[in-house]
């Protein structure tokens, strides 16, 4: 029910944004619209049997992006100086990183930040580890360090 | 103010253009296809970034500067899947990584 | 003219026109449908430089999943992954050239890139733009030709629409042949 | 662990904002761009997604093929209905003047509902084919004989 | 100063264009045409500026949405050569 | 420059030639189809072309602008595109039902076999 009341919270609120209009049989085609929508992604829940459990400190969540986007422009700076190197002098190397104490939300949000940040792409989640394939070895020893997991091992609601 | 804000959003669209450029140049220049993913990845992330903020910065407080938002955010939630996808696809398809020891 | 504009248009159209050719030279059946892909996302930009939005949305549309996924399903159907040779190619470029080239001659005629005396823009496009907005009520002057002043032909796409899903239905069966066991359907 | 959890979880979240999405187009397609041909595909290829990433079968027990047959039919006879009332309302057929006491409530009521039926038959129709093609099976009909023919 | 950035995405495209012609695996196609949806986005935005009319984002956002559905086709295509199942035919993982 | 004003309907042209030289050449049907369909897009571009204007913007009508660019060819194209995919489908799906009942889809192929079965 939870579920369903915030699903709907978000798709009014996508509505509003997306419209920018408040003639009243706009309003009421969104209500009707975010209703129809939460209908059917609970009849898909409900078909195959799972769905996200979207739970996380929201303020946290915040903090978390804008260390994300920091992250990403100098990964970004590294591997456009690699681009523009007159030799090239990758170092490709292929390893797995954990990814314990997360859940499966956090494994996806952590494996979706890997791909974000140039250097570093996620090809697979197995066993609670995460594959990653890195361009330079400095992406490598960054993410190796830990840092991005243990910031969201904090996003996590317990 | 105004004058500063054209500023910040040139700079911001005139350096979003370098990264895309850049992106596009490491597509190109890049030895095998996991070393691509990454250069793809620059245009995605920091290219088109910098550029729908200039944008966003041109438009102000619009409709406009929340529709560029959502594109930027659903970007940021589809680029990084379909590259996984990606690479997901190409190594089921047994194309082995180039990985210097 | 407006420069800015024409030359966007004309350099997505180069693009656009090496896509063609890069997809009719490929001998990989799967690389051409995924450069079919890119042709569509350059039509959409051609679109947009070219005023046509709601073209462009549809073009986006339809070219960002639908048809990618129709053509991977046919390549996996029938299991063939490489074209074989092309037949007489000789004489098509022989056919092709004489048509482009009867086609070309008969460009000459044609308005030029955004004339706006051209007899396309006089009779009846005039009168949308002008009386839709009193006469129908709406701004997007597409959806009012579309759906009041020619509902007719409006009606008919649908129910080719139709008509096509009907057709692949009979064709490639639903699900009910498969779940409905064939003895106890007589 | 489960298969393909990246495009699982990230599909659960994005399928309902296209959805979402694609009825925003189908009823702002007066003010902007947009309409039932747009938005019909879009939601068409939302529900394409949720069936390439949870398996067709899984998208057939939310819709069932019946049910989007029926509602393509029921697309095409709004758009054909609406003709009809307006001919019984006096007017010719598809004349939305005639639908309401005014001549532009006229107009919008109809172009939203025969935009609606655009919207339903292209979505149900797109939805559809991916149904045939992905519940094909060729052994079924080998030789242009199927189990029924016998 | 919006015709700069619609020049640095052109030549992008452009540079795109060539990897996605030479290939050499099928892959890096993909990728070409994946990335192509990201330029595509970009024209679309910055041409809106470009003539003074930013009001048809949507069809910028509908690339943003939707064009990871067909590079999803095209892991499925590979992993089961069908695009309806949803389960591998053996259980390993990849 | 007048002559510039012709260079959308060559390249109009040449799409359309490529298209054409594909479903006369190849042998293979699903290529075939893919050939339709760049003749199909370069007569929506034909026909865009004719609608535009110079210095027109999109036909969606705001205050303060007076010209505009022809809705009348994007109606058509519109709704062109989408029977254009359905059209496609179902072309596609003769093609795999060709494929079941011959088990080829090259166009010599199959006249050899229904040579043979007459």
């Amino acid at each position: 029910m939870k579920h369903a009341f915030s699903l709907f919270a978000v798709l009014a609120g996508l509505w509003i944004l997306l419209s920018g209009e408040f003639q009243t049989l706009l309003l009421v085609l969104g209500v009707i619209s975010a209703a129809g929508v939460c209908w059917l992604a609970l009849r898909m829940d409900a078909k195959d049997g799972e769905y996200p459990v979207v739970n996380v400190r929201l303020l946290r969540l915040g903090r978390y992006w804008l260390w994300l986007i920091k992250e990403i422009v100098k990964a970004n700076i590294n591997v456009t100086r690699e681009i523009l190197r007159p030799e090239l002098r990758l170092s490709p190397s292929i390893f797995r990183v954990p990814a314990d104490g997360l859940s499966e939300l956090g494994q996806v949000t952590y494996a979706n930040s890997i791909t974000l940040t140039p250097g570093t792409v996620s090809i697979n989640i197995k066993d609670r580890h995460i594959e990653v394939h890195a361009l330079i070895q400095p992406a490598a020893d960054d993410l190796q360090r830990g840092e991005m997991v243990r910031r969201l091992r904090r996003l996590e609601p317990n | 103010m105004q004058l500063l804000l054209d500023a910040i959003s040139w700079i911001c669209l005139l350096s979003g253009g370098f990264f895309v450029v850049a992106g596009g140049i490491g597509l190109l220049r890049f030895p095998d296809f996991f070393t691509r993913l990454h250069a793809a990845s620059v245009t995605d992330t920091l290219g088109t970034g910098l550029i729908l903020l200039g944008l966003m910065l041109q438009s102000g407080f619009s409709q406009a500067s929340v529709k560029l938002i959502l594109i930027l955010v659903f970007l940021f939630f589809s680029s990084p899947t379909a590259a996984h996808a990606l690479a997901k696809a190409a190594l089921h398809g047994k194309l082995v990584p180039f990985v210097k020891r | 003219m407006d420069i800015g504009s024409f030359l966007i248009n004309a350099i997505l159209l180069v693009f656009l026109a090496a896509t063609a050719i890069a997809v009719a030279r490929l001998q990989n059946l799967f690389a051409g449908a995924m450069l079919f892909g890119i042709y569509s996302l350059l039509s959409a930009g051609v679109f947009v430089v070219l005023d046509a939005v709601d073209v462009a949305f549809t073009e986006a549309a339809v070219g960002a999943g639908i048809a990618t996924i129709l053509m991977l399903s046919t390549i996996a159907l029938t299991g063939i992954k490489h074209e074989s040779i092309p037949i007489r190619p000789l004489r098509s470029l022989l056919l092709v050239a004489v048509v482009g080239a009867a086609l070309i001659y008969g460009t000459f005629d044609m308005p030029r890139f955004g004339d706006a005396e051209a007899p396309a823009h006089q009779h009846v496009a005039l009168r949308y733009l002008q009386q839709s907005g009193d006469e129908i009520g709406i701004p997007n002057v597409v959806t009012s030709v579309l759906a009041s002043y020619r509902g007719y032909d409006t009606l008919g796409e649908v129910a080719v629409i139709f008509t096509a899903g009907i057709g692949v239905l009979c064709l490639l069966g639903g699900s009910r042949r498969r779940r409905t066991d064939p003895a106890d359907k007589s | 662990m489960r298969h393909h959890l990246v495009l699982r979880v990230i599909a659960k979240l994005l399928i309902p904002l296209i959805l979402l999405f694609a009825l925003y187009v189908q009823f702002h397609g007066d003010f902007g761009p947009g309409g039932g041909f747009q938005a019909g595909v879009i939601f068409g290829s939302a529900f394409i997604l949720y069936g390439l990433i949870f398996g067709a079968n899984t998208a057939r027990r939310v819709a069932t093929p019946e049910v989007v047959r029926v509602l393509a039919a029921c697309g095409v006879l709004l758009y054909a209905g609406v003709g009809v009332v307006a001919i019984l309302r006096g007017g010719n057929y598809l004349q939305y003047r005639v639908l309401a006491a005014t001549a532009t409530g006229g107009e919008h009521l109809g172009i939203f509902l025969i935009e609606f039926g655009v919207g339903l038959t292209v979505a149900m129709i797109m939805i559809g084919l991916f149904y045939c093609f992905t519940g094909y099976r060729p052994s079924d009909h080998n030789n242009g004989t199927h189990p029924h023919d016998a | 100063m919006y015709i700069a950035g619609i020049a640095a995405v052109l030549v992008t495209m452009a540079l795109t264009l060539a990897r996605a012609f030479m290939g050499p695996t099928v892959y890096d196609r993909i990728l070409a045409v994946n990335s192509f949806g990201t330029k595509t986005v970009l024209i679309i935005a910055l041409y809106g500026y470009f003539t003074g009319r930013p009001d048809f984002l949507d069809i910028a956002l509908v690339y943003a949405l939707i064009n990871f559905i067909g590079t999803i086709a095209v892991l499925k295509f590979f992993e089961y050569g069908d695009l309806g199942r949803d389960r591998p035919s053996q259980p390993d993982d990849i | 420059m007048q002559a510039f004003g012709l260079f959308n309907y060559w390249v109009v042209v040449l799409l359309m030639m490529t298209g054409l030289y594909i479903v006369t050449a190849s042998p293979n049907l699903i290529k075939k189809i893919i050939g339709l369909n760049i003749f199909q897009t370069s007569v929506f571009i034909l026909y865009i072309t004719i609608g535009k204007v110079s210095f027109g913007t999109a036909p969606i009508l705001v205050d303060g602008v007076s010209r505009y660019s022809n809705p009348l060819p994007h109606v058509l194209i519109l709704t062109a595109i989408v029977v254009g995919v359905a059209t496609t489908a179902l072309g596609l799906a003769l093609v795999v039902r060709i494929h079941s009942a011959y088990g080829s889809i090259n166009e010599s192929e199959l006249q050899n076999e229904d040579a043979a079965d007459s």
